[in-house]
């Protein structure tokens, strides 16, 4: 197998976790276990040897792509500035007050059945939601709505701009019709 | 004929519509499509349907609206030709709209081809799938970034909710609704700029009647949700709006 | 910056989509861009020219390590499950909207000339496409477009890459074509 080498560095990039040795060999059912093992050598020293950004390391039984322990302080810099995700609750709590603002907490509270406090504040801090005012009932609550960050975030002119339920709905109910044809 | 049956019946379902099927009959013909004998056509169309019928298979209503196209254009094809050409110039062929809507087709349907056959990413290469656990600092993550969630994931968890709590009326959402809550959130955000504002300052520069209407309604809703308040002077005088608790 | 080609080396692998120039650069706030471009650049040759199973490439605005596709019967053969692909209804569908949008539904359905909403719903489900807003006339119709993860699986660097579509030659054509019949 010529291109031994190759084949082994694509099958360790893809991989979901460390490549064994093994498992390598039973991929490439033609080659010997010391030929592999022998393109495995090469490979780590052609990384080494290159002063390449990435290394091929054993760890945990197998061998993976890493990169290099000196160059950590750049890689932590990047990951400093990966965009922040939205926890499910927070993605719910979100959707119900795009959706039934202005709204106070207990309000998203009934609909959700969980407190919400930590997803508000998470809410609050990203600027997606914001406190709009306060109610002038028992215990003045606290309005939210959502902010033009919002907006900005999920590429929306304006409010009406937000999916209608009921289209979603429709999508879905046609769908079942297609596939109930189908079945 | 019953062979012919059979031939046709394996190529149904693998048909994408009416135009994909035209294309089919077609290309099987041999016939130039900027020059479609449409009696031939219609004649065969109409075959695949029967079968299809016979089979008792339900047709999609394309296929037939398709059918009654066909029909039409055979009809104005018999008629025939004015001898003398009109002003505009040429006569427009009937075909000409379905020629345009089969090109189109074919040239997307080409076009899916092509897509289909690039390197798809797991299926033809491959990028690293094992999380790098470095010694990367996880608490490092910077909240104010913009977030990679689309708005069909927003509407996505809200009609999770929904149908999870199954409350009807949480469906309702109409348009009218959520126009009139921007004008709410803008209301509010300027109150607690200015403290107090009349309807007049409110609706600022840009007088529609529309933005008078809406404005008008959300600050009715704003007084029914007991978020500000309305003061008057004087009988007819200028009504001044307030939140209704102080921030 | 010395070992500027190790440490965009070490980003690229380290970032989880197709790393951005501009985020390279932010991170190497000292390099200039057309340096961090030239680094680039010479990764991708030394890659190539190397003959590696992975090759670096410019893909949805970034630069992503992938294994290079002829040896993806090797890496099929490690993950051992067959991907889920499109059906061509899916495919058409999402031809339209990559070549066509920002497009509604109903756009869509005139040009495949039949219902549309199955595979709309499986394509934003598999987050190819995505919503983009509403059209402004009666009904609000929403708009559809593709995602940056159509670019990601296609091997896009960005829409501009997507081949012409032959239509607009052939249709004058053929203008001409029927012109010529009826003189």
């Amino acid at each position: 197998m010529e291109n031994i080498k190759a084949i082994i560095e694509a099958l360790i990039l893809a991989a979901e976790a460390p490549l064994a040795l093994d498992k390598i060999c039973v991929v490439l059912d033609e080659a010997e276990k010391t030929e592999v093992k022998n393109a495995l050598d090469r490979l780590i020293t052609e990384y080494d040897e290159r002063q390449s950004g990435i290394c091929l390391q054993e760890v945990a039984g197998g061998f993976q792509f890493r990169t290099r322990s000196e160059l950590s302080c750049w890689v932590k810099k990047l990951k400093g500035t990966k965009p922040a995700s939205l926890s499910p609750a927070a993605l719910e709590t979100l959707a119900i007050v795009a959706y039934r603002q202005p709204i106070v907490k207990m309000e998203i509270e009934s609909i959700r059945g969980v407190d919400v406090s930590a997803p508000l504040r998470g809410l609050l801090d990203k600027k997606l939601i914001r406190i709009v005012g306060r109610k002038d009932v028992p215990g003045k609550p606290i309005i939210y709505g959502t902010t033009k960050k919002f907006l900005e975030v999920f590429n929306l002119k304006d409010l009406s701009e937000l999916p209608n339920l009921r289209e979603l709905k429709e999508l879905n109910e046609q769908q079942e019709t297609i596939q109930e044809f189908y079945e | 004929m019953d062979n012919e049956t059979t031939n046709y019946a394996i190529k149904l379902d693998i048909f994408e519509g009416p135009l994909d099927l035209l294309l089919y009959l077609i290309k099987k013909n041999e016939i130039d499509i900027y020059n479609i004998p449409v009696a031939l056509i219609t004649e065969q169309y109409l075959q695949y349907l029967k079968i299809i019928k016979s089979l008792n298979l339900d047709l999609a209503g394309e296929y037939l609206v398709m059918a009654s196209t066909l029909i039409h254009i055979k009809s104005r094809m018999l008629l025939p030709v004015p001898e003398e050409p009109s002003e505009e110039g040429a006569e427009e062929d009937p075909r000409a709209e379905l020629i345009k809507q089969l090109l189109e087709y074919q040239s997307f349907k080409e076009a899916a081809a092509d897509l289909g056959k690039r390197p798809l990413l797991e299926r033809d290469v491959f990028t690293r799938s094992a999380p790098i656990t470095d010694e990367v600092d996880k608490s490092a993550e910077n909240d104010d970034e913009l977030m990679e969630v689309s708005i069909f994931e927003l509407i996505e968890a809200f009609h999770r909710l929904v149908s999870r709590i199954d409350k009807k009326d949480l469906l309702e959402i109409d348009m009218e609704k959520m126009s009139i809550t921007d004008i709410i959130n803008d209301v509010m955000e300027r109150l607690t700029r200015e403290k107090n504002l009349t309807f007049e300052e409110l609706l600022g520069e840009r007088i529609d009647r529309r933005r008078i209407i809406y404005t008008f309604l959300a600050i009715l809703e704003l007084i029914k949700l007991k978020m500000v308040k309305a003061y008057q002077t004087s009988a007819f005088g200028v009504i001044r709006i307030f939140p209704a608790v102080e921030s």
